[in-house]
């Protein structure tokens, strides 16, 4: 996906009055998932951002593969993409396509992979083929990429994107990388790296996925976002967490480094 | 034996109608200026081929030449759509355009399996997935040892690959830094072969670094030496990539006419990438130089 | 965060009884070092894999480390046979030496599916050969497609890989140049990753040109810093196979009591690859050094 | 095979009288057989020497690629093996074993292999395997190296090899390579880019596979060598060709390169 497709980038200040916009929210709430460290699978679009903040943030020592084939990226300016040759510049290791899908992610060594989302249903199967009928689509998407191979061979998948109506959806158009199947026993007996989704950061909220119905739970709201909010924007009633808490705002530090280091132009945020 | 040729000469000779072409590079080293020629040539019914589809192949399958396009991801890498193949795959138009359709890493094993004449690659990918139930050439297979579910892509062997490098010798012998995407599975898996290169440079120097060389002259069966060949997309440590392009190609590739009246601008009125070049003035390429950083150098040693 | 650590504990921490272990290289990078360290820690029931078990295997079992062997190829290259390995394979001298055989490809692509966790690797080998017949690990399977028959082997997934490189920095990134074998894919596959390396190198050089690192830290346990460690094989650019010693091998190889005295002498009766260096003596390692050939740079480019 | 265990290496001079050793009789016919040129295959021993021969004699244009993974090497002196540092530099290319076998040999670039045997039978099977029982050999043998693989994937296959009772044998003690089946319409059948050994050449004579039958047939006799003494080295009675010839000799060039350049120590010659 690409950043416009994931329907980042916005007001960056006015919104809700609240001195961030609701892009901004949903990177600073994602990069804070990231504090355990490890290794991380980088792929085009938000992800890049959310990894670098994650980085100078909770997470010194993340260490980040780029699909690209980058290992160990020290960049010298805020990439424009995935490929950016900063990424290369610098780097500890370069390897090919082949190398970086078969040695790194369906080897395991990733621990967290990012999936963007056209449409999301409550197990966390996604879709970013098409819009529509495949064959006669209303609206033709990006397709996989590496997301099928994130999806099934990264430890941990943590999702990012905007929600509504049209994204949160009781069913699919397309499943082009599978979730939770809804059945837990079912789904230990796959046998994959990936365990799922584990984490749904939008523009108005965090989910987690239930222990035992493997079904995405409302876990916290951002500041300003009400439940009925959230309720309007999704096209199931969710289940909420007991305790449902309030993501913290963002820092003054994490808003400086998305506006002057990560994003001065404003394109995803 | 120098395999060195024009772009002209070369496209007329190795890409023909209904050919499967595969033009590589990982956002890196893509080859529009023989994506142009190829245009200009008014080749037709090619099946291109590439894990990325990139503004090249908007602008090729913009301009008619092909009939079919396998890939794994298709978009302006952090902008946008490719809108003239979105007007072809959503609503037929001008006509429609056969898709085949892959993830990333089922493209790459597809051109592993072509480079290595083997029937099949088997991959962990597409479980659960609806990919395989829109793309049939994807089948389950299980393990010998255990019954371990995979699924098996199918080789891909591009009648012709074309892959650009920063330098190669007359012979063939090509050289990257930097990502490498798919290229040399790509190379190898493709019956015919076109380098394009920044620099045809002496034997001596791909000589005195073998490990750099990531296509043997064995494979190619021509060199076309064409500075900022891959404008707007870029070359580790000759130019960066175009931004600006990539972003003005949004509202390009949205209108047909506008996408007509590039194309015979920059394509169809030109006579060649040298040409593009000078027309794109040199104030557009001092701005995409990068500084220096110098690999440093490693001492293989002379064994006499 | 440093990862270099002496031989002896690296040894001591990284490979266990019992445990499958992999000192690769073809020709190139064989870390004889290791496998000394590893026979002066007295390990036992090894099971050593390689594609070429080369002398330092023969000295290994000629000194009791190993239950059984995993190979392509048994031979002294150029020169003769293995008789420490030979004795115990034909003979059951001094006990018996289980094996377990396949061709070069063979290896290497088991090599290549443990690094990836595929299940099995398709060769196009072993047709009509005797080879399957005794090693069941071997086994037919036909292409989902169209029925073509290949041979699957197993992945390998060593407890140990230990590989040696030319450089690499304090963090385990390793920079090889020169023949490559199957070193990147061995230490892909295995559990616990040793890097040997002539120089331990500020991180800067390795960032340098990281189209040359072969082996990323991420994988690496533990850096030892041991020049001269592949001696008598060589390591391009820092010195020469010492030919002699494979010629001599064969008859100290030949005579268990004159292998013995070569262990006790070379092995047990030093305390490290210092004391081996200095034993052979400067002028050796002179007579070894090879000229200059210098690689040449080339820019990555500053994009900042 | 190493050089000593082909049975290589001898009286350089002496033999017969007539001025070359059968070793340098069998380097020389070997090297003519390239005279098409194309993509060699060398692996190790006796194949390095025979090609650098063709190189400088009759197949200036011969493509090398070496097993250890190097094209286009340039040696500056004798490779002492196939992984010698100076293959390596001044070479075109180098690269890892898997690209070399999968993408080399495997994907048909390969137009000559070479193997050498310890045993072969009239159809060009070949074992470098053992000598008596696999489990408890007479004599461990190298084992297939790249052998199985090049009888294979190679679309020739030329065979070096001393011969005698012991190694033209009726019946291999282990077949590690394939070679014709003595049916050739299940060789047509077998869809391997290999068709089995075009040529074997050996200290005596060279042989040649009959259209019809597969069978391996004497061609040509080397100089001195009569009929009776090559039906004393095998196992079995030889076919011969009608228009039986005999290898022309040594060239004096063909004998300077060898001694001066290509084996100065006389290891394998």
């Amino acid at each position: 996906m690409t950043a416009n497709e994931d329907g980042a980038g916005g007001n960056r200040t006015g919104e809700r009055g609240l001195g961030w916009s609701k892009s901004e929210m949903m990177i600073v709430a994602s990069a804070r998932q990231l504090a355990d460290g490890g290794v991380c699978f980088v792929g085009i679009g938000l992800p890049n951002i959310v990894c670098n903040l994650a980085k100078r943030t909770v997470a010194p020592q993340l260490d980040l593969v780029y699909e690209s084939g980058v290992f160990g990226a020290s960049p010298r300016r805020l990439p424009l993409s995935i490929g950016d040759p900063t990424l290369v510049s610098g780097s500890t290791a370069v390897c090919s396509m082949f190398e970086l899908f078969a040695f790194y992610l369906q080897a395991g060594l990733v621990d967290v992979g990012f999936l963007g989302a056209a449409q999301i249903d409550r197990f966390g199967n996604i879709n970013t083929t098409v819009i529509g009928d495949y064959v006669r689509p209303k609206v033709r998407l990006p397709g996989s990429g590496g997301a099928c191979e994130i999806a099934i061979n990264a430890k941990k998948v943590f999702v990012i994107m905007r929600q509504g109506r049209r994204s949160f959806v009781e069913k699919l158009d397309f499943r082009t990388s599978p979730g939770h199947s809804g059945d837990r026993e079912h789904d230990r007996r796959r046998g994959w790296w990936g365990s799922g989704p584990t984490v749904v950061v939008t523009d108005l909220a965090e989910y987690r996925f239930d222990e035992a119905t493997a079904e995405m739970t409302l876990a916290r709201l951002h500041p300003g976002v009400t439940l009925d909010e959230v309720r309007e924007n999704m096209a199931w009633e969710p289940t909420v967490v007991p305790d449902l808490a309030e993501t913290p705002p963002p820092t003054d530090e994490e808003l400086r480094l998305i506006r002057e280091e990560l994003d001065p132009q404003g394109v995803a945020s | 034996m120098s395999k060195v040729a024009t772009m002209k000469d070369a496209v007329a000779d190795l890409v023909r109608d209904g050919d499967t072409v595969a033009i590589e590079g990982f956002t890196h080293l893509i080859c529009f200026a023989a994506g142009h020629e190829i245009i200009r040539q008014k080749r037709r019914d090619l099946t291109l081929c590439r894990m990325t589809p990139d503004v090249i192949y908007d602008q090729m399958i913009g301009a008619g030449v092909a009939a079919k396009l396998v890939f794994s991801w298709l978009g302006n890498p952090g902008v946008g759509s490719l809108h003239a193949i979105r007007r072809r795959v959503e609503n037929a138009d001008p006509g429609p355009l056969e898709i085949e359709e892959y993830s990333h890493f089922g493209m790459v094993c597809r051109y592993v399996a072509g480079a290595s004449n083997l029937p099949f690659f088997p991959i962990r990918s597409y479980y659960e997935s609806d990919i395989p139930t829109v793309n049939p050439r994807i089948v389950p297979i299980a393990s010998p040892y255990d019954g371990t579910e995979v699924y098996a892509v199918p080789p891909l062997n591009p009648d012709v690959a074309i892959v650009h490098a920063q330098r190669a010798d007359a012979g063939g012998n090509a050289q990257i830094w930097g990502l490498l995407g798919c290229q040399k599975e790509a190379a190898f898996a493709a019956k015919r072969v076109l380098v394009v290169c920044e620099e045809v440079v002496q034997e001596s120097v791909v000589r005195a670094d073998p490990n750099r060389t990531v296509i043997p002259g064995l494979i190619v069966d021509a060199v076309v030496e064409e500075p900022f060949a891959c404008h707007p997309s870029y070359a580790q440590g000759y130019y960066d990539r175009d931004n600006r392009f990539y972003l003005d190609w949004e509202a390009t590739s949205r209108d047909p006419e506008a996408l007509a009246a590039w194309l015979k601008e920059w394509v169809f009125g030109l006579e060649s990438h040298r040409d593009y070049v000078e027309k794109m003035g040199a104030e557009r390429w001092d701005s995409l130089r990068p500084g220096d950083a110098p690999s440093g150098q490693v001492n293989y040693g002379e064994y006499a």
